[in-house]
């Protein structure tokens, strides 16, 4: 039960009785700490806010940033919007997918990194960019690739 | 003690700002992280400040501190507002971007802050939608609808309680004016905010930002905690996006805000008569909120005097994709596509010559060289079948394969789609298969179930290119005429302006088709 | 009240009375008398008020003074049957 | 009339001053706000649509509408798009054409092309407007990515949910959320991967779904279909009739295949459940085919012989011969009856008029006695009449909802859904129950205040409300001025300001907070338009009645009576229990609630009958129980009841049928009562009867003939044939002449009559010269009896108190998916709900008695003791312990006692001290009865003599 218990927590923190729409800043709370938004955190969050367990379902399955499944160790979220693709995106894309070993959207086997696509993080001048697990990378080139996929392994 | 200033905004950042500020600092500078001034080319940039003002220097590394101290860089600039790239732009909304640190409530102050709301507060609800009226202000965001008339509508609204809510989902390729405000100018945008609520009688307001700018998010919540006192009675927050670019469509941001899926609501009711939890809300990009306090601090007119035809004020034009000074760009209306590609941009980063040019992020429509004649204004891009949008310009040079990136809008489309309406939910995974047909010059056979003696009217012969060129165009027009909401509404702009202006990509004759009306 | 289940007819209807009774008292004891009196009147089939009226005068029945008033009062206005 | 699909609209009606426009050249007028499809549907316009459903506001999703604005660029949506004056609109161009098939070729690149075969065909909005569009090609062909995959979901006994056949239209969800209230569906995922889920992507059957069918009736293909429409095909033909189960009284097309009911689908015109339906109305009626029907009279001479089948004429004679015996040997009130509140107001009158002209006496009861004769007293005395005063849509304009003893939820779910959509449109909501029942806090929808009093307390509850609307000066005095007795309010005022009525004291008593109750009552006086609903959990206590004049008194003195938004309002258990009583079933009042006693009245009817009646009241259910074994009751003719198995004391009733020499059951089934009858005559479901129910608005619908009656005879039938077998030349033909004797008789049915109710649909009582368009709201200027009776009701404590043999309380309530015995119910596919009665304890009562959840316990109370299963919910408060009361083998009311409502013997089911103990199995009580039971119901399979 001790899971559950931390969910609660988490969401006994968010949960404000007068905050309206809660339901979003609840769920990335919980991604937040815990990575992903599990299954059995459902009807705890659906009691929490008074919805039904199809109401939290149905906006957890919505949004690409709540994830069901435990994440990869490392997340590389690569952008493959136009202004990217202008300087290169495609290649670098190709170049990161089999270096790492990993399908664009997917996260390795093994649990070690996955390659998620975001469509624009706002540095649309010095692209191809990326956020690995969080830090703003740009300019990557070949040997900016060899420096994530270092830096990821590890 | 020499005093520097470094940019913290997030592209900077990402090009090696923060090592740059450790060395400065421990070279016993004072460094004081600033927004970016936008121009990224030159960053990570280093301002000294001197007897005559602050020299500019870069791009600088971190080993280049004794350089730049001493004057000797090769990459000295000197007052950055001599730099060509700024010199021709007309900043109201970005003055003090790069200049004064976000968060410092003093710095913002001393340069003109709050000078707009405190206008406002002289004046009646009524004569501040006058004089957003007067200004000819218009949405931001892409729409172009007159500010001033959006929230003379929730003013006249009864209701016991409205909301301002700001629209920072900024989702398209090639923009990041929103970002680069939210990080370098956070009280702008607050003030601008506080305005509307003064204006309009609401007493909360919610900034909606994608979760893709994280420090844009952190930088806001700070600032909304410092600025609390100097806005009441109005109240902000920060609402974060999750990944869902539709959300930046009005009423599905507001859906979203309300802790649902970001699925498009069918208008009327219209948001500022029936918004938020169906009360009036004003909801606006953050360019058009970040306009206003120019507007009380300075007057109507001197927004109006700027810009070309009805498009008044200034526009931050964001240069993107592959060129040679991407950056941010604040002008009036009426710049030539031409000249801010090539003379203002310098062309292609990769020096190959610039083949075609996207405005208006993933939705917009693509131009081509012939067409770089067109001013910078609404209704000139609307009537030459394209869209301003969020100003965003994206540029390629010749190796790019337009009937790719016409692909590519398909597929975004779908992948974003929220899949409400048909067009759009099924129009988009159906135009992703059909280019791919068209790319692979492969035209569909029939398949089997249409060659089964059961399915007796199914044609059987194998379709050719020309009839998959035109199943494209009827599906774009039922994309374009059916569809919710702009996101499968707009998806055939990049489409068709790909295939009409580029048909070689497409493998077909260089006919210039007429656009689908 | 004994074993409640399983009252036989004439306890049944002592307590059906003091059960009115305590629900009329805050209008005292005479005019719940008459109320009581009154609602048997208009509820109790013949048979349940005839055996009601015989009980009034009988000994051996536990019954309080004002529900033995009532069944005495219903002798009164209800010609035996 | 033939089948016809009613015409869908597509958007809801509106309500506002006219607007003319134009349509294709075509004049039309409409209320503002009404959107261009349904003003084009006015005249005759079909503009084609598949996500717009006139039962759900528009959408706007399938982008088929489109259609032409002059002056307005682009093609907008004329479901979502509103009317406006001189507005000149095309529905049909050939843009707009190329459009629609441009979206129909898109639909049906990703949907199956069985439809020659497929459940729906013929009845499928997809098939029609592919057709209507004129779909000639699918350029994109059948192999691009699609939803052709998905399994189908058949976990729901009563409906399939084929993924592959969805459109995404969303009217299913929306149905749910808004139609419904329970938002159990949702779209899962976005854009093409978007796809219909119930819950978490689960089964229906393990999902939120409560099955009522809402979903199945919006979806426009065969994605979500009826079982039996798979199995029988498409109905071609309906018929429209009323529900036989709870008191909300929802109307159903009966759609048929021939003689073969196909579906129940909720008529749209219906006036109490507009178009919505539950679990047991929508899908629960396979009873009336089920092999357990009796179809052949049966005889016995004694309750331990087999039953011997035999003719109807053999049986009837029996009938009559041993009633005549029973009198002649021990008088003429020897026998009696009981009505039933399941049969028609027809035939409840014919079996009271049989027990009054045939009987010559006023024997006759029925079950309203064990749930609303409090109601019938209490607003008798109050108001001067006893229903409701109020229709259900005046719910949507109530401000504050005061629910107290009832459980909408579970026992009147359509009207449930009607109160969730006011309570979610911002209605604030008090519940008083000693459970937190889902209405306290579900989805959307959270009381302002649960007051979860100990049961048996609340008159104290309720005086103490008064106690705070009185001293804090929030009574509603010109209208206590205006409208009431002077005196008797005076009276009440003085005794309820009165120190001992405070929340604070009577705190300790009721186990409510002071403050929340105090806070409760000044919601409840200045909220705006109070409603007060409340059910069996006001009626069945000691001071039932008392209960219902309390709620009374706090209704006047707040001004809560006699306008929309406000009212007194009874949630009625059974389908026409209303109708019972007031057709006279009660022993003391002739029909139109008028006492024997009353000489001009009594007139009226010996005039009609040609007899001279009895003046002096009859004997109630539980008198006949105990005359039986003082000897001087030997017979009895029950109709559609098992007071065996619903009325409490079961050891008590048992010994009274057994002292009984002539037991007649009239019923669909071999019933518990029926295990101590000497006659059982077949009866016949509603299905199979022309008549009218009274639900618990005091609306008077039609039940219409939708087959014959598998046992030959209608209920009234068989009254009539045991009437004349007494000798009283009754020449009824139709159950129209029935209710034309009603209306003769019955000042408040005057203007009642069949032509009138197939003409209106439906009508509220009174109805009459004075009413001439029937009663939505009661006491409009003044209360019936002119002035409204303050009463003053002082907390009498039960005298079924716990104590260490007995420490915890019982109450009981009954569940969405079963039906009061369960009898028809229990013959349905809603076992898959609800298959036994469960004990529900606190987790404190259950761990000092070491019990977990699912073990099998002993409820024991001073009147007998049970076995059935626990389960542990903080739902009851600790010390209180809840069951149900639907299945047979548990026997609940073998524990309930005889302690009753002082004025109407309305039995306390909600108050009994009990003890719950582990046990290993079942009692030997409840063996001995089931071998009892077992052998009473042998039937021998001889052949009728002829």
């Amino acid at each position: 039960m001790t899971e559950n218990a931390g969910f609660q927590t988490v969401i006994d923190r968010h949960a404000l009785p007068d905050q309206r729409g809660a339901l979003l800043p609840l769920l990335h709370a919980l991604q937040e700490e815990f990575g992903h938004i599990p299954q059995p955190a459902v009807p705890l969050i659906a009691d929490a806010l008074n919805l039904s367990r199809a109401e939290v379902h149905g906006v957890i399955s919505f949004y690409p940033d709540f994830h069901t499944e435990p994440p990869a160790r490392h997340v590389i979220k690569l952008c493959r919007a136009e202004s990217c693709q202008a300087r290169g995106g495609a290649a670098i894309e190709g170049e990161l997918a089999r270096h790492l070993g990993v399908a664009m959207g997917h996260a390795r086997k093994d649990g070690q990194v996955a390659l998620e696509p975001v469509y624009c993080l706002g540095l649309c001048a010095i692209g191809p960019n990326a956020l690995i697990d969080g830090r703003p990378v740009a300019r990557i080139d070949t040997a900016g690739v060899e420096a994530i996929a270092r830096e990821v392994e590890a | 003690m020499t005093r520097v200033f470094i940019s913290r905004d997030m592209a900077s950042v990402a090009l090696g700002a923060d090592t740059v500020a450790e060395a400065f600092a421990k070279a016993g500078c004072e460094v004081v992280r600033t927004g970016s001034r936008g121009l990224f080319a030159i960053e990570p940039l280093v301002e000294v400040e001197t007897d005559a003002g602050r020299i500019a220097y870069g791009p600088i590394g971190p080993g280049d501190v004794k350089a730049v101290l001493d004057g000797t860089h090769a990459n000295r600039i000197g007052p950055i507002g001599e730099h060509p790239f700024f010199s021709g732009q007309q900043r109201f909304t970005f003055a003090r971007c790069g200049v004064i640190d976000p968060l410092s409530m003093r710095g913002y102050a001393a340069n003109g802050g709050w000078k707009g709301l405190d206008a406002a507060h002289a004046l009646s609800p009524q004569e501040v939608v006058d004089a957003v009226k007067a200004s000819g202000l218009r949405g931001r965001g892409g729409a172009g609808f007159p500010t001033g008339i959006k929230w003379q509508t929730v003013l006249d609204t009864p209701a016991h309680e409205k909301f301002i809510v700001c629209n920072a989902d900024e989702g398209d390729s090639g923009t990041f004016a929103d970002r680069m405000l939210m990080e370098g100018d956070p009280f702008h945008l607050i003030e601008g905010m506080a305005i509307a609520g003064h204006a309009v009688g609401a007493r909360h307001g919610f900034i909606y930002i994608r979760s893709e700018y994280p420090f844009a998010v952190e930088t806001m919540h700070e600032a909304i905690a410092r600025a609390a006192s100097r806005i009441e009675p109005f109240t902000l927050e920060v609402r974060v996006g999750a990944g869902a670019y539709v959300c930046g469509e009005e009423t599905s941001l507001l859906d979203s805000i309300e802790g649902k899926r970001g699925e498009v609501r069918a208008k009327p009711p219209l948001p500022a008569i029936e918004g938020l939890w169906g009360k009036p809300t004003v909801i606006n990009n953050v360019l058009s909120l970040s306009a206003v306090p120019f507007i009380l601090a300075e007057g109507p007119q001197a927004y109006a005097d700027v810009g070309f035809g009805r498009s008044r004020g200034t526009m931050p034009i964001q240069i993107a994709g592959n060129v040679k000074n991407g950056g941010l760009y604040e002008v009036g209306f009426g710049l030539t596509l031409g000249e801010l590609v090539n003379q203002i941009g310098g062309g292609t980063a990769s020096g190959r010559p610039v083949r075609a040019v996207q405005v208006g992020g993933p939705l917009g429509a693509y131009f081509p060289p012939s067409m770089f004649h067109l001013p910078f204004d609404y209704e000139a891009f609307a009537e030459a079948g394209g869209l301003i949008g969020h100003a965003g310009i994206t540029v390629f040079d010749d190796t790019v394969d337009m009937a790719k990136m016409a692909r590519f809008a398909m597929e975004f489309c779908a992948v974003e789609s929220c899949g409400k309406c048909t067009p759009c939910r099924i129009g988009s995974t159906r135009g992703t298969e059909l280019i791919d047909r068209i790319v692979a010059k492969a035209p569909r056979k029939a398949d089997t179930v249409e060659t089964l003696p059961q399915m007796r009217n199914a044609g059987t012969a194998a379709r050719t290119h020309d009839e998959e060129i035109e199943l494209l165009r009827d599906l774009c027009d039922t994309m374009k005429h059916g569809s919710l909401c702009a996101l499968g509404g707009f998806t055939p702009y990049p489409v068709l302006s790909a295939l009409d202006h580029f048909p070689e990509d497409f493998g077909s004759a260089h006919v210039h088709a007429a656009a689908a009306e | 009240m004994s074993d409640h289940a399983m009252m036989s007819t004439d306890e049944r209807l002592a307590y059906m009375a003091e059960h009115i009774l305590r629900n009329f008292a805050t209008r005292g004891e005479d005019e719940a008398i008459e109320a009581t009196a009154e609602h048997i009147g208009l509820y109790w089939d013949p048979s349940m008020k005839a055996r009601a009226t015989a009980m009034a005068d009988e000994p051996g029945v536990p019954l309080s003074e004002a529900a033995r008033a009532v069944f005495r009062r219903l002798g009164e206005e209800q010609p035996l049957t | 009339m033939t089948f016809t699909r009613e015409k869908d609209f597509g958007t809801p009606a509106k309500h506002g001053e006219t607007v003319s426009l134009t349509i294709d050249g075509q004049p039309v007028s409409v209320p503002a706000g009404t959107s261009i499809m349904r003003a084009a549907a006015m005249v005759d316009t079909a503009i084609p649509k598949l996500c717009a459903t006139d039962s759900l506001e528009s959408f706007g999703s399938c982008r088929l509408c489109l259609v032409e604005i002059e002056g307005r660029k682009g093609y907008p949506a004329s479901c979502t798009t509103p009317v406006a004056p001189e507005m000149v609109v095309r529905t049909e161009t050939d843009k707009l054409r190329k459009l629609r098939r441009g979206v129909m070729e898109l639909y049906i690149s990703d949907h199956p092309l069985d439809c020659l075969t497929c459940s729906a065909n013929g009845d499928c909005e997809l098939q029609d407007q592919a057709g209507a569009v004129g779909l000639r090609d699918v350029r994109f062909g059948y192999e691009g990515a699609n939803h052709l995959e998905g399994c189908k979901d058949e976990s729901n006994p009563y409906f399939t949910f084929d993924p592959a056949k969805c459109i995404v239209c969303s009217r299913c969800v929306r149905a749910c959320d808004d139609v419904q209230g329970t938002l159990a569906l949702t779209v899962d995922g976005r854009g093409f991967a978007s796809k219909i889920a119930a819950s978490q992507g689960e089964d229906f059957l393990s999902s939120e779904c409560v099955s009522c069918g809402a979903c199945v009736q919006a979806c426009p293909t065969s994605a979500l279909i009826e079982n039996t429409v798979i199995d029988k095909g498409t109905p071609d033909k309906s018929v429209v009739t009323t529900c036989a189960y709870c008191g909300v009284g929802c109307t159903f097309r009966a759609e048929m295949r021939g003689e073969d009911l196909v579906r129940m689908v909720p008529w749209k015109e219906g006036k109490a459940n507009h178009g919505h339906s539950c679990v047991k109305g929508r899908f629960a009626w396979g009873y009336a085919q089920h092999r357990d029907r009796i179809l052949n009279p049966m005889v016995r001479t004694s309750v331990d012989e087999p039953w011997r089948e035999v003719s109807w004429e053999e049986a009837i004679t029996h009938v009559a011969s041993e009633f005549r015996r029973i009198q002649s040997s021990y008088g003429t009130r020897a026998i009696g009856g009981i009505t039933s509140s399941r049969c028609t107001n027809e035939e409840t009158f014919l079996v009271q008029k049989l027990i009054r002209q045939g009987f010559g006496n006023n024997n006759v009861d029925t079950c309203a006695r064990v749930c609303h004769s409090p109601t019938g007293y209490g607003l008798k005395t109050t108001f001067g009449t006893s229903a409701g005063t109020q229709d259900f849509d005046s719910v949507e304009q109530a401000d504050v909802i005061l629910v107290i003893g009832a459980n909408p939820t579970d026992g009147h779910p359509v009207f449930a859904s009607r109160m969730k959509r006011r309570l979610r449109e911002g209605a604030r909501l008090i519940v008083v129950d000693p459970r937190r029942i889902d209405l306290v806090r579900s989805p959307h929808i959270e009381a302002a205040y649960h007051l979860p009093l100990q049961p048996g307390t609340n008159v104290a509850l309720l005086t103490a409300m008064a106690h705070v609307i009185v001293t804090e000066g929030l009574v509603d005095e010109a209208y206590v001025r205006e409208r009431c007795d002077g005196e008797a309010y005076a009276e009440w005022a003085a005794f309820v300001s009165e120190p001992a009525r405070s929340p604070e004291a009577i705190e300790e008593l009721t186990g409510v907070p002071a403050a929340d109750l105090r806070a409760a009552a000044r919601l409840y006086a200045t909220g705006g338009n109070g409603a007060i609903y409340y059910g069996l959990g006001v009626t069945e206590h000691s001071q039932g009645s008392s209960t219902v004049m309390a709620i009374a008194n706090l209704a006047m003195a707040t001004g809560n009576v006699g306008k929309p938004g406000t009212g007194v309002n009874p949630l009625r258990g059974q389908n026409n229990v209303q109708g019972s009583c007031d057709m006279g079933s009660f022993p003391h009042e002739l029909p139109g609630y008028r006492h024997v006693s009353d000489n001009a009245t009594r007139a009226l009817f010996e005039a009609d009958w040609g007899v001279t009646l009895d003046a002096q009241p009859g004997l109630r259910i539980n008198n006949m129980l105990d005359a039986a074994t003082d000897g001087t009751f030997k017979g009895i003719f029950i109709q559609g009841e098992d007071i065996l198995q619903s009325d409490p004391n079961t050891k008590h009733v048992a010994a009274g049928l057994a002292a009984m020499e002539c037991v007649v059951v009239q019923d669909l089934f071999l019933n518990e009562t029926a295990n101590y009858a000497h006659v059982f005559l077949p009866g016949s479901t509603f299905l199979e009867k022309d008549g009218t129910f009274t639900n618990a608005e005091r609306r008077i619908q039609m039940v219409r003939k939708v087959m014959e009656p598998k046992n030959g005879y209608a209920d009234w039938e068989v009254v009539q044939l045991v009437a004349n077998a007494m000798g009283l030349r009754w020449t009824y033909t139709h159950p129209s002449q029935i209710m034309d004797e009603i209306a003769r008789l019955t000042p408040t049915f005057a203007g009642v009559s069949f032509d009138v109710l197939e003409e209106r649909g439906s009508v509220q009582w009174p109805m009459n010269a004075a009413a001439p368009e029937g009663t939505p709201t009661m006491h409009l200027d003044q209360f019936v009896r002119g002035k409204g009776l303050f009463v003053v009701t002082d907390y009498v404590p039960t005298d079924e108190r716990t104590g260490p043999r007995f420490p915890l309380l019982l109450t009981t309530g009954r569940i969405l998916s079963q039906y009061n015995v369960g009898a028809q119910t229990r013959r349905t596919e809603n076992g898959a709900w609800h298959a036994e009665d469960r004990l529900e304890i606190h987790p404190h009562d259950a761990e000092n008695r070491g019990i977990r959840d699912g073990d099998w316990v002993a409820l024991r109370s001073r009147a007998g003791e049970t076995t059935l299963r626990a389960l542990i919910t903080d739902r009851v408060a600790p010390g209180v312990v809840y069951t149900t009361f639907h299945h047979p083998d548990t026997q609940a009311n073998v524990i309930t006692t005889d302690f009753s409502d002082w004025a109407t013997n309305c039995p306390e089911y909600k108050v009994t001290a009990v003890q719950v103990m582990p046990s290993n199995g079942p009692s030997d009580w409840q063996t001995r009865y089931r071998e009892q039971s077992d052998r009473s119901r042998r039937i021998a399979t001889v052949e009728p003599a002829e």
